[in-house]
């Protein structure tokens, strides 16, 4: 562990969030950001688990050609429910609803979210969502892909599309009312002295996320009620039949869903960039590029959604534009991958869990990220569009970065959550897990896709056994990588070491307080005089203040 | 296949060639920066490790020529790769003008093909080798998506409007077609084969359809065409019963009775698919009546009777076991 | 949180408890626009490639009701804006007064938005299978609120706009989708605007409402302001397309 | 913290008045201006005049200008987003052409293509 053992048996507070009340209805009525984040924290495992349960079975499914195990129309079932299940109910609730839910007001010094009422309003709207959603899995399921492609979703689909429809549509109110209450804290619960720049990059994370939260959703629940509306009464705007337009339902679908993508992917930056300096203890390099990164990925991911669409028949002219924004919202990310490296040059860096997922988060980050420019290309798209090279591709992003993301930030910020370490090797050796049957499933993807395998396929020509196999035998490694978590996690939560203050030590105001913090979290508002991730002028950490490592470079930094 | 593990799958048009060359030219980038940013970071995490507990890093902030380095070095890599890709993409939407029309429909889950001279086909397209070739594509029902790895080319087929997609094949041989785009129940077995054939051998496929098919042939398409194939998959992992050795077999219905598949029955069936429902089977066909005429039923009461030679599978068949049907 | 008179337990001051309110809200009425913004995409598309058919659509609508409403709306802006004014400067009577002439003009507007639904509804411009946009020319007799030189007008019309599309009916259902889609979205925020109203009501006939803290009232305002502006587009959109002929 | 405006800017009912007498007469303006023929500027006039009620009732009705500045960024983000949505999705139909040169298809259901024939 990091800190020295000089430290005296650590006990719990007597007093904190998760013992200042008792009972169910203590729960279920709380207006406290840091109970209603671990609500969102079982719900969204909850859903984590039933989409992952359906990855389960397709992989199993597409182990031999004519696949032996689902019939046709159940396969499809269970990869549109895969879908809608981790993107809507896990992806895109995880790291803002619990994370950014429990941490925000904690690390801008605040008692709570600006609108703590409206806070749990979005999580039961979420549970409502929820619920007609696993209505229509249990009634008929869904079979339309979670895209809902019309006017095969609103015409010719057999399965139980409405209420699915609804749930997704109510969800989106809850992804909304989260967003707003985040920008609302951020500009104006700030603690004295916590400027904008001093802001940890989590926060400023968050405050891009919401922006793509609050514009983007709104269209998909338009979009999603049109679509529903005309399922039910025929309304036509996407049924070519009825001289509507189902490239029109395209366009509207990714306007929010390829931002979506960076509503599940900038929180994860935002934790990693809050893991790399704390286990390099050193400060975040080139702090205000990547800040800004994350606002330019947040504008320019809204100019970029017809890449999705670059065969449909859309203008060629179009399709230039479009191609050419989305190679310019790949440079940000670019920027923040070379300032994460560059912040473990001359740092002191430990290989902590959280470190590890984030090391995890980087390689498979990068991959993702540069497989992109295969698809976001014009002259390869043709050819690997709707192949498995988008499914890995998509799943590096989604997978690898949010999903390492989310556990690593769980990981870090347990001990804050809990006030209880978790075991640290078995979270190491379940980290490594996670990472070899990560790219053991989704690497082979790649191969596949550009050999020329149609995605949702439930049968497939023999030539493509050998990866499908490889692939399956992957998801069975990174199925325990992702129960071990869940189990030791659960088991820390009680039974855990005493974690203390500030295990790691780490600098930001959340670990300013005890662990598990009072319910208004900080006994007195705190006063920010410290510069984010600054462990030089941090005498309260208790570190040496000289960089006994790191060899300060003689050039190259300013 | 050749390999094992192959990875680029044949090159059989023209745009393969530079789709692949500009995929390697993003392999080789992408794998630089891989290598690049892994190695860095592997390299730090050694040199930097943390020796002691209390040990903390060098102050650095940050550096603005890196930064704007390392924005502007993507940046024009990424142009290039735009620009190359805008290329293909514009030359691939913009169709020569002396190409061969083909009209392509997709419909759940069957390809209908249409040559120049009116010769129709299913799930399966001739063509001549080094000719201009311009599909025109429409939707009967769904988006569907006309896909041919070997040749790099794919378009979406959206009902309500014609897409084009224009390619040269290169190599005479046999290729896969798929459907790329989800369209419902059977999107994985809506493909088929693309042949290229010599200018010459095409000629001659092209005048030979012959007027007077068999009717079991003529039966058998039919049985495709009609998309009775979707259901009634011969090894009998179907929605609906596999027809092989059905005909003059006894048949074990859903109230418990028997009947012998005669001609009557396969033609009942046919007009009246809820009339008679064989035991363990929904009914879910749809009645044929006024969709195929008189003709068209004696094709397919043939070719159903030609599968009576056929290896019945264990499950799913239409045929009651020997034991069973007893009440 | 416990709060301490107006002042929830989160905030530091009623400056900063304002100030994130009123932020919140303007952010909300942003995604309001967001959400308005797909149907008004779906209705400029259509409005472009079937513009007989809307144009014929159009004018089937009563351009008197519409008109009727959109005062009727603009002044409930008007009565809501001076009900925040008596807010700001402490009329506590006239908060009251102004907040139920609002609610008033609401209710008309809810009442003639009414007469006009189900005049679509006999009329068989309802989208859906029965949907007829002849119905009125072919059955006067099912029509008996339209006189005869309206219907002669109409037919002329409809005649003119099925020469120039002959799938005219389908695509009138195009416009009338987007009429119900649009007005029907309106309407449901309208009902939303005037349930607040009336919690801004109980709230003022109880005196809770002063100058130094009047936030509801402010609120409610901006909210019934922003209805307000999607009518003032709808309305031209809608009522107004090729009046002319 | 930093950007609040202390004292609340109070608009006399006048304003009000005059404001409301103004969009009414706008709203006369814009049912006249639907009765001449403009040919394709009549939806233009129909806007512009809508968007200038809009902006009326935003900054007087909504106090827009009277609030801070980060209100009208909001406002100004709002109408950017909403232009990007619509601009960008119809510069995508407007720049279109079918495979027989014709412009802005977005549905020809009443036409076959032959192999759908027969």
């Amino acid at each position: 562990m990091s800190t020295a053992a000089a430290a005296p048996v650590k006990t719990m507070p007597e007093h904190h969030y998760l013992n200042a009340t008792y009972g169910i209805r203590s729960w279920l009525l709380t207006v406290d950001h840091k109970r209603i984040a671990l609500l969102y924290l079982a719900s969204v495992t909850f859903f984590f688990f039933i989409g992952g349960f359906f990855a389960m079975m397709i992989r199993l499914h597409l182990l031999t050609p004519s696949g032996y195990l689902l019939s046709a129309d159940t396969y499809n079932r269970m990869f549109t429910m895969h879908g809608v299940a981790m993107i809507f109910f896990f992806l895109i609730p995880s790291i803002p609803a619990v994370l950014g839910n429990f941490l925000i007001p904690l690390m801008i010094g605040a008692k709570d979210l600006a609108f703590p009422k409206i806070n749990l309003l979005s999580w039961y709207v979420y549970v409502v969502g929820g619920a007609f959603t696993l209505y229509s899995m249990v009634s008929g399921g869904l079979d339309t892909g979670w895209t809902f492609y019309t006017p095969l979703s609103t015409v010719y689909s057999n399965s139980a599309v409405a209420p699915a429809v609804v749930g997704i549509f109510i969800t989106g109110f809850s992804s909304i009312l989260t967003g707003l209450n985040f920008l609302v804290t951020i500009h104006t619960m700030r603690a004295p002295g916590m400027t904008w720049f001093r802001l940890p990059m989590f926060v400023w994370a968050h405050y891009a996320t919401s922006i793509v939260m609050i514009l983007g959703t709104p269209v998909i629940a338009i979009t999603l009620a049109l679509a529903g509306m005309e399922r039910l009464f025929g309304l036509g705007f996407f049924n070519p039949a009825m001289g509507g337009d189902p490239i029109l339902f395209q366009h509207l679908f990714w306007f929010y869903s390829h931002p979506a993508v960076y509503i599940m992917i900038l929180p994860a930056m935002g934790v990693i960039s809050e893991l790399i300096p704390t286990f390099a203890r050193k400060q975040l390099f080139g702090y205000h590029f990547v800040a800004a990164a994350s606002l330019a990925i947040a504008v320019i991911g809204f100019l970029v959604w017809t890449h999705h669409m670059f065969l449909t028949g859309q203008s060629t002219y179009a399709a230039l534009v479009f191609s050419f924004l989305t190679f310019l919202v790949a440079i940000p990310s670019a920027v923040k991958t070379f300032n994460w490296v560059a912040t473990l040059y001359g740092g002191s860096i430990s290989f902590d869990t959280p470190m590890l997922y984030a090391f995890g988060f980087l390689g498979l980050f990068l991959i993702g990220g540069l497989t992109g420019l295969f698809l976001g290309c014009l002259g390869t798209d043709i050819h690997i569009h709707d192949t498995y090279f988008v499914v890995a591709h998509f799943h590096y992003i989604m997978v690898g970065g949010a999903i390492m993301g989310y556990l690593g930030g769980l990981h870090f910020w347990w001990p804050k959550m809990t006030g209880r370490m978790y075991p640290e090797w078995l979270a190491r050796i379940s980290a490594l897990i996670l990472f070899v049957g990560f790219n053991l499933t989704f690497f082979p993807q790649f191969l596949l896709g550009y050999l020329g395998m149609p995605r949702r396929y439930h049968v497939y020509p023999p030539e493509f056994q050998v990866y499908n196999v490889m692939s399956t035998a992957g998801a069975s490694i990174l199925a325990i990588g992702y129960l071990l978590p869940m189990i030791y996690l659960t088991w820390a939560a009680f039974c855990g070491k005493v974690a203390g203050d500030n295990p790691w030590p780490a600098t930001g105001l959340e670990w300013k307080t005890q662990s598990p913090p009072l319910t208004e979290n900080f006994e007195v508002t705190p006063v920010v005089t410290w510069e984010p991730y600054d462990f030089h002028n941090r005498p309260d950490l208790g570190l040496d203040a000289v960089a006994a490592n790191g060899v300060v470079p003689a050039h190259g930094d300013d | 296949m050749q390999s094992p593990l192959p990875f680029f799958p044949e090159q059989a048009s023209n745009f393969a060639g530079n789709v692949d060359a500009l995929f390697s030219y993003i392999l080789v980038t992408a794998i630089f920066f891989t290598v690049l940013v892994s190695l860095l970071a592997i390299f730090a995490a050694f040199r930097y490790r943390r020796k002691n507990a209390s040990d903390i890093g060098a102050e650095i902030h940050g550096n603005t020529a890196l930064e704007i380095g390392w924005t502007l070095i993507p940046l024009i890599l990424a142009l290039g790769m735009f620009a190359w890709g805008a290329v293909i993409y514009v030359n691939y939407r913009t169709a020569p003008k002396d190409t061969l029309d083909i009209y392509v429909i997709g419909k759940q889950w069957m390809w209908k093909l249409q040559q120049p001279n009116g010769r129709k086909e299913i799930n399966e397209l001739h063509i001549p080798v080094n000719r201009n070739i311009k599909l025109i594509l429409g939707s009967e029902d769904v988006i569907h998506n006309f896909y041919v790895p070997a040749f790099r080319v794919k378009m979406d087929v959206v009902p309500g409007r014609y897409n084009t997609m224009w390619f040269r094949p290169t190599k005479v041989g046999k290729y896969h077609f798929f459907c790329s785009q989800y369209c419902g129940t059977n999107h994985a077995l809506m493909g088929g084969w693309v042949i290229v054939q010599d200018p010459a051998e095409y000629a001659a496929w092209l005048s030979g359809e012959s007027g007077d098919v068999s009717p079991v042939s003529a039966g058998e398409k039919l049985f495709t065409q009609l998309a009775c194939t979707t259901c009634h998959v011969s090894n009998g992992t179907g929605r609906g019963p596999s027809l092989n050795g059905v005909y003059g077999a006894k048949v074990l219905l859903a109230d418990g009775s028997i009947v012998t598949a005669d001609e009557g029955y396969i033609r009942e069936s046919i007009l009246q698919p809820k009339a008679k429902i064989v035991a363990g089977y929904q009914p879910v066909m749809p009645t044929f009546q006024g969709l195929v005429t008189e003709e068209q039923i004696l094709n397919l009461t043939a070719y159903i009777k030609s599968l009576q030679t056929q290896p019945v599978p264990a499950k799913g068949a239409g045929v009651a076991p020997a034991t069973s049907g007893k009440k | 949180m416990h709060r301490t008179g107006e002042l929830y337990g989160q905030f530091k001051t009623l400056e900063q408890q304002k100030e994130s309110a009123t932020l919140g809200m303007w952010i909300f009425l942003i995604t309001e626009v967001m959400f308005f913004g797909g149907i008004m995409l779906a209705y400029a598309l259509n409005r472009h490639v079937y513009f007989p058919a809307f144009a014929a659509g159009s004018n089937t609508l009563s351009l008197k009701l519409g008109g009727f409403n959109t005062v009727v709306l603009l002044a409930s802006s008007f009565t809501m804006a001076v009900a925040v004014w008596s807010s700001q400067v402490g009329k506590k009577t006239l908060i009251s007064i102004f907040l139920l002439l609002t609610i008033t003009l609401g209710f008309v507007f809810f009442g003639v938005k009414y007469v006009e639904y189900s005049q679509k509804f006999h009329h068989h411009l309802v989208p859906g299978k029965k949907f007829d946009i002849f119905y009125c020319v072919n059955n006067p007799a099912g029509c008996p609120d339209v006189d005869a030189p309206e219907l002669m007008e109409e037919s002329k019309l409809l005649d003119e706009a099925k020469a120039a599309d002959p799938d005219l009916n389908a695509h009138a259902q195009l416009y009338y989708s987007a009429y119900f889609g649009m007005t029907g979205l309106h309407a449901l925020h309208m009902v939303i605007g005037a349930g607040l109203l009336f919690w801004l009501l109980k709230g003022s006939l109880a005196g809770r409402f002063t100058p130094q803290w009047n936030t509801p009232v402010d609120l409610v305002g901006l909210y019934w302001h922003f209805v307000d502006i999607v009518w003032i587009y709808l309305f031209p959109l809608l009522y107004l397309i090729d009046r002319h002929k | 913290m930093s950007e609040q405006e202390h004292s609340e800017h109070i608009v006399p009912p006048a304003t009000y008045l005059a404001i409301i007498l103004t969009l009414l007469f706008l709203t006369g303006t814009t049912i006249w201006a639907a009765f001449v023929n403009l040919g394709r500027f009549n939806i233009v006039v129909a806007l512009a005049i809508a968007t200038l009620k809009a902006t009326l009732v935003v900054l007087f009705f909504m106090h827009a200008k009277y609030s801070p500045k980060r209100t009208k960024l909001i406002i100004l983000a709002g109408i950017f987003w909403l232009a990007l949505l619509l601009g960008m999705t119809l510069s995508d139909y407007i720049t279109r052409v079918d495979y027989r040169g014709v412009r802005f298809p977005i549905s020809q259901v009443s036409q076959q293509l032959p192999a759908q024939r027969g």
